[in-house]
């Protein structure tokens, strides 16, 4: 059992980090725009469809096709900012059905290019092994960790030691007040979707040559990430960074002692009961207004 | 004889900020009375706190000798609160009348589904008479039925009032009645306001920036200041007062 | 305070009366008009299917301004109670159908008691929680849902003698009047509740809760009323679903189907008594008369909702509801504009 | 069981019909237009198992094309060509019912053909019977659907029951116990669950059982769970892109038990993205091993290869023996429209098919052979039973 357990942990944190980078995306555009985008999912799945465009087509080098794709779904995300979000600002219920609509449109666009069936990507990490004892993962397990770590850091010591990056988590704990301050909030709303589309790319990006890239890959991820932020506490950064982890470890272990058709039951039960007995979620700290 | 309104040692906090520290204030009769003082001195914050949309960290509401502090806004409406917003709140998609005669109403849930289901319409067209002549005594007949959210700013304020007098409260509470109003309107605001006390007197409480309409309105004035009661009095006296005029310039 | 904008066009004397009257005689003789168009008639029925929890979708997002992305898993409880009740305990149509609704309704009263009073956004992801462990359930639990094989043979109501003639439900024309009779008490209790001071109450929460609130709504309870009729009448829509296709299958309940229900309640247009029936009538007519199977079509169908979301977040309801005033009036009337772009 | 001997003295399904349609079309004026019959398929071509739907899609196709150009097929003195109206089911219930009624009713084809998910079938099944329109399954696995007393449903395809039976014997004669399972979470995979659980003997121990959704792709958690309990073998009820994920992260994590598997997993396509010594003597049952040296498959085999450049699959070959099944059924009943005769017909039919004899039982359920197939270490499978169908290295 010890050996399951430390294999599910080594797992959970794999998928936990991937969890990680969706909620971390969400929670910016949710605290700057007060956004709840949906459509976050299959952003993350074209990020993995256009690193492996980069990949096969153009660059051969799975760093330059991760940057590229980071770079083109940034772009995506500066379109939908300032093609639907910007527009429907302070009408939740639009909003959710305008990033229903996307959703709708980005995934059966990526079927209508490149087909329903799954590609494949095999890249040198994937293909290596790592032994722990009897335990075996590959490196890319590994370098998705890695890769996470760092990015989390860095995005970390952007928001807090950089002015923009002060400005947006100003932005994120008070708009007015920011606004007071003199921050100019559409520079923010399009850093903020900047940034979590471009965090949504990596994600996609580190995850398809693991498993497959595939029309729905972002679907659970999404689930996963909206999970993390609300039991992170929504606007909270911290809050997203530990949530996305804690619930990919979490529903990895669970699968030892629960059904794993019940796995992510276990999630959304957790969930349900943390809105219950801490609404403001485990690391919120203020309730914001209604939108 | 318990008081009519008692708010008695109010405090309220907002992180680091004291917006009221133990206010206290007595109403023992129907009257207009007006709440004064210079920005941030908790004029809105005492409001949400009488009126359940703030619960207070200390201190107590009692309106005639019932505590009513803990209570939520639309228990402390059916009790007879009408309250009007600094920043002007009406249902934009409805019509004038609709407005008001959705302030009528009574909004209780067992009444409602009773009247879904015997479909009484009754009440409602026994109230339309009265809302008609509220809105034609504040110029907004014509805008009857026009949605809300066509009116001017001005002309939504006096809506948002009508709204809250049709109900018959015992307790009004006015947020800055007269702010974003023209000349013109405010003279009728400020008829209409003494005609309808004229014919219910009950409280009026009125939050107003505008010193000669609330001064020309009011019987008796509180000044606040800072989170606490300044000093009250008629408006005669408050407007000789120098602690008012030194807490006015700050 | 419905005497609103909403649905002029219907309520327009004559003329829309003379319209309802038609579309109503109309649809109350299909099964005679449609007689050697079975296709047709199966349609229409499918199209009720969807258009009944449409409905009560319709009273939570178009009236009360709550979005709920788990409707169809309430729909699906409906619909296995009472599969299950006919099946297992022998209880006849009528009795099974409101014991689905009831159990519906019910679990919805539990889910919204702790949920209701949190704030939108959070509403929002419990409804879809909600929605994907009902469908886990439904698909998981192989002993009592049948699993993802799925329940097939759920019966249809016996035949009923009125005496002069015999309506056989278990055939097509017959099954059509059972599912327009269920169909018009949903549109029914849409209309009472709309059209009544619970009705106003609704829209006065969707526009301004706060406000609300201050003018004595009691704004929790009045959610949480909404909620059980709504889900309820999801509950009542997925029963007839299954007696009608004879089968209760869990993919019929999952959280695709709860995002294109709410998909065709806002095409449809929400906040409009003929919303749902628009919109289920879009939804189940466009794939079945562009039956080519192409990932563009669903790409065109993105493209149009996010583009209403932007103009037309009245639907189509809304857009027709300008045409006919354009046609009446001349120029459209202001303030009409303003409508849904308020805060939730 | 058919002998090889019987197999060899029938011709084939193709030059069969070949050589009896070919006759009168050249007898005829060949300049004169021959009528058309529309036979009425539905098939999952969009959603989560547009994959396996285009193998039947494939067969369906294929047959009509072996028959046209063959020149079309003759009932009763008269020559027919072939034409399929096709219908996009999703895998959901109520598009499902549609496209029948629509297909019944509007279209007015004498016979429907295909379906891939149960639960789909069995919202379409009762149509059939209200319009009198026969519905033959090639696909779909749940034996509940032929349980419903519906004698308009008949199933091509052997069902979860009889594919399960042969290989739950195989199982416990190799003494593979515990058993493991990593099954979709759909009607395939928990029927396939539920079949075994019934078949194997108490001897073989239930090991873990790990559902996973369509669409998910992370199964590091069932295999956590199954070296944890210490199997000795693991069967995956899946399609073959998931099995060939699902079985490089097995071996991955170092897990080498014995793998059981599905049709889908006895394929080159599978092998395609995965190596030989990941499968490492994987055994799998199969309705139809696509190598096997058995003329009727290796004739078909090559006409799907030449016509969609890759190894034949199961589904579409139960889908061809389908169309073939019911063009059978309308020459041995003389009519081409008269549904109920062609019913009738149906139920007594015989009909040596690719997947082998195709008879309906008293549910209407066809028996046909159900293989296992075991890949070798270069990559090419072996049939190790049926005995008498056995083949070595190279034939499965």
């Amino acid at each position: 059992m010890a050996q399951a357990l430390l294999e599910q942990i080594i797992n959970g944190t794999m998928m936990g980090s991937i969890y990680m980078l969706v909620a971390l995306g969400m929670v910016l555009i949710y605290g700057v725009m007060h956004v709840l985008n949906f459509a976050h999912g299959v952003l993350f799945m074209v990020g993995g469809y256009v690193c492996h465009f980069f990949f096969t087509q153009v660059l051969d080098s799975y760093l330059l096709a991760i940057l590229g794709s980071m770079a083109v779904l940034s772009v995506i995300g500066l379109a939908l900012e300032r093609g639907v979000f910007r527009r429907l600002r302070d009408n939740l219920r639009m909003q959710v059905i305008a990033s229903l609509g996307l959703i709708l449109v980005i995934q059966n666009g990526v079927i209508a290019i490149w087909g329903p069936n799954a590609l494949q990507m095999r890249i040198t990490t994937t293909d290596i092994r790592v032994p722990i004892g009897e335990l075996s993962f590959t490196l890319q397990h590994f370098l998705i960790i890695g890769t996470v770590g760092v990015t989390v850091t860095a995005i970390w010591l952007f928001l807090t030691r950089t002015r923009i990056g002060t400005a947006l988590r100003a932005t994120s704990q008070n708009a007015e007040a920011a606004q007071v301050v003199g921050i100019d909030a559409n520079r923010m709303y399009v850093a903020s979707f900047l940034i979590g589309c471009a965090l949504a790319a990596l994600g996609g990006a580190l995850l398809g040559p693991l498993f497959l890239i595939f029309p729905t890959m972002g679907d659970l991820p999404l689930l996963k990430g909206l999970a993390a932020i609300i039991i992170g506490g929504m606007g909270s950064i911290p809050g997203a960074i530990i949530g996305g982890l804690g619930i990919g470890i979490v529903e990895a272990v669970s699968t030892l002692y629960i059904p794993t058709d019940f796995r992510d039951t276990v999630v959304f039960a957790a969930l349900i009961a943390v809105l219950l007995l801490r609404p403001q979620g485990l690391f919120g700290v203020r309730v914001r207004g209604e939108a | 004889m318990a008081a009519l309104l008692e708010i008695r040692d109010i405090s309220k906090a907002f992180g680091g900020i004291q917006a009221l520290d133990g206010v206290d204030v007595a109403i023992d009769a129907p009257g207009i009375y007006g709440l004064i003082g210079p920005n941030g001195a908790g004029k809105t914050t005492l409001f949400d706190v009488v009126c359940g949309r703030q619960v207070a960290d200390r201190g107590e509401v009692r309106a005639e000798g019932r505590a009513v502090g803990r209570l939520s806004p639309d228990r402390l409406a059916r009790l007879g609160f009408a309250r009007t917003f600094q920043e002007c709140r009406v249902f934009p998609d409805e019509t004038c009348l609709d407005n008001v005669l959705f302030g009528a109403q009574d909004k209780r849930l067992g009444v409602e589904w009773r009247q879904l289901l015997t479909r009484g319409m009754g009440a409602r067209s026994a109230r339309r008479d009265e809302a008609m002549r509220l809105l034609t005594l504040v110029r907004l007949d014509t805008y009857a039925d026009r949605p809300a959210a066509a009116l001017s700013y001005g002309q939504r304020r006096l809506l948002e009032i009508v709204s809250t007098l049709i109900a018959r409260p015992r307790f009004l509470l006015l947020d800055e009645p007269a702010s974003g109003i023209n000349p013109t309107l405010l003279n009728v605001l400020h008829d209409f306001l003494l005609k309808m006390y004229e014919e219910r007197p009950i409280v009026f409480l009125v939050v107003e920036h505008n010193m000669p309409f609330i001064m020309s309105l009011a019987s008796h004035i509180v000044v606040m200041h800072q989170g606490r009661v300044l000093t009250t009095g008629s408006p005669a006296d408050i407007q000789r007062d120098p602690a008012v005029i030194d807490a006015y310039l700050g | 305070m419905t005497a609103m904008t909403a649905l002029t066009a219907m309520t327009a004397p004559r003329a829309g009366r003379l319209a309802i009257a038609i579309v109503a005689l109309l649809a109350l003789a299909a099964p005679f008009l449609l007689a050697d168009q079975p296709y047709f008639l199966h349609v229409l029925i499918l199209t009720m299917t969807f258009a009944i929890p449409a409905i009560g979708l319709n009273l939570l997002l178009g009236y009360t301004g709550l979005v709920s992305l788990g409707h169809m898993g309430f729909a699906g409880v409906g619909a296995y109670t009472t599969a299950l009740l006919m099946m297992d305990h022998g209880w006849s149509a009528v009795p099974a159908m409101a014991a689905g609704a009831a159990a519906a309704g019910v679990l919805g009263v539990l889910v919204g008691i702790p949920c209701l009073r949190l704030r939108s956004h959070f509403f929002i992801i419990v409804t879809l929680a909600v929605g994907m462990i009902l469908f886990a359930l439904f698909n998981n639990l192989d002993g009592i849902t049948g699993g993802a094989e799925g329940l097939p043979g759920v019966p249809r109501p016996g035949p009923l003698d009125l005496g002069f003639m015999v309506i056989d439900f278990r055939r097509l024309g017959g099954f059509y009047w059972f599912a327009l009779v269920v169909t018009l008490f949903a549109l029914l209790v849409q209309y009472l509740i709309v059209r009544s001071d619970f009705g106003r109450s609704l829209a006065a929460i969707r526009q301004d809760e706060i406000l609300a609130a201050a003018r004595g709504v009691n704004v929790f309870a009045h959610k949480l009323a909404i909620f059980g009729i709504s889900t309820a009448l999801a509950g009542l829509g997925g029963a007839l679903k299954v007696m009608f296709l004879r089968v209760a299958a869990p993919l019929s309940f999952e959280l695709l189907e709860s995002i294109n229900l709410v998909l065709l309640t806002i095409v449809g247009g929400a906040g409009y008594l003929a919303g749902p029936i628009i919109g289920a009538l879009v939804y189940v007519a466009i794939p079945e008369i562009l039956r080519f199977a192409d990932a563009w079509r669903l790409v065109l169908f993105g493209v149009i909702l996010v583009a209403m979301t932007l103009f037309a977040p009245r639907g189509l309801s809304g857009m027709i509801e300008a045409g006919w005033r354009r046609l009446r009036r001349g120029p459209a009337v202001t303030g009409e504009e303003a409508a849904d772009g308020r805060p939730a | 069981m058919t002998t090889m001997k019987q197999i060899t003295t029938r011709a084939t399904a193709v030059a069969a019909l070949a050589a009896l349609a070919a006759m009168p079309a050249f007898g005829v004026s060949g300049a004169m237009a021959q009528e058309t019959v529309t036979l009425g398929i539905v098939t999952a071509q969009t959603g989560p198992l547009a994959a396996p739907g285009r193998f039947q899609m494939n067969g369906f196709d294929l047959a009509v094309q072996a028959i046209n150009e063959a020149g079309g097929f003759e009932v009763d003195g008269e020559t027919y060509m072939l034409d399929l109206q096709v219908y996009d089911t999703r895998c959901n219930a109520a598009e499902g019912a549609s496209a029948m009624q629509r297909l019944a009713t509007v279209d007015q084809v004498p016979v429907v053909l295909g379906e891939l998910c149960s639960p789909v079938a069995a919202a379409e099944a009762p149509i059939a019977a209200d319009f009198g329109v026969p519905l033959v399954l090639t696909v779909p696995t749940a034996p509940n659907l032929t349980e419903q007393g519906n004698e308009w449903l008949f199933r091509v395809n052997p069902n979860n029951f009889q594919l399960n039976e042969a290989l739950a014997a195989f199982v416990a004669e190799n003494g593979w116990s515990p058993l493991s399972f990593i099954a979709w979470n759909n009607d395939a995979g928990r029927g396939g669950v539920n079949g075994m659980r019934e078949l194997l003997p108490d001897d073989v121990e239930f090991g873990y059982v790990g559902y996973f959704n369509v669409g998910e792709v992370d199964f590091s958690s069932h295999i956590a769970n199954i070296r944890n309990e210490g199997s000795e073998a693991i069967m995956l009820l899946m399609d073959e892109e998931p099995g060939a994920l699902a079985i490089r992260q097995i071996r991955d994590a170092g897990l080498d038990a014995q793998l059981v598997g599905t049709l889908a997993m006895g394929s080159s396509r599978f092998l395609d993205r995965l190596n030989a010594e990941y499968l490492d003597g994987m055994a799998q049952y199969n309705a139809f091993p696509p190598n096997a040296p058995i003329p009727r498959i290796e004739e078909f085999s090559a006409l799907y290869e030449a016509a969609y450049g890759e190894e034949s699959h199961g589904f579409a070959a139960q889908s061809y023996d389908g169309i073939f099944v019911v063009i059978a059924a309308m020459q041995a009943a003389g009519t081409v429209s008269d549904s109920a005769a062609i019913r009738d017909a149906l139920a007594e039919i015989s009909w040596d098919g690719v997947i082998g004899p195709i008879m309906f039982n008293e549910n209407n359920q066809a028996e046909p052979p159900v293989y296992i197939t075991q890949w070798c270490d270069d990559g090419t499978r072996r049939i190790l039973f049926p005995d008498d169908l056995a083949a070595d290295c190279g034939f499965g």
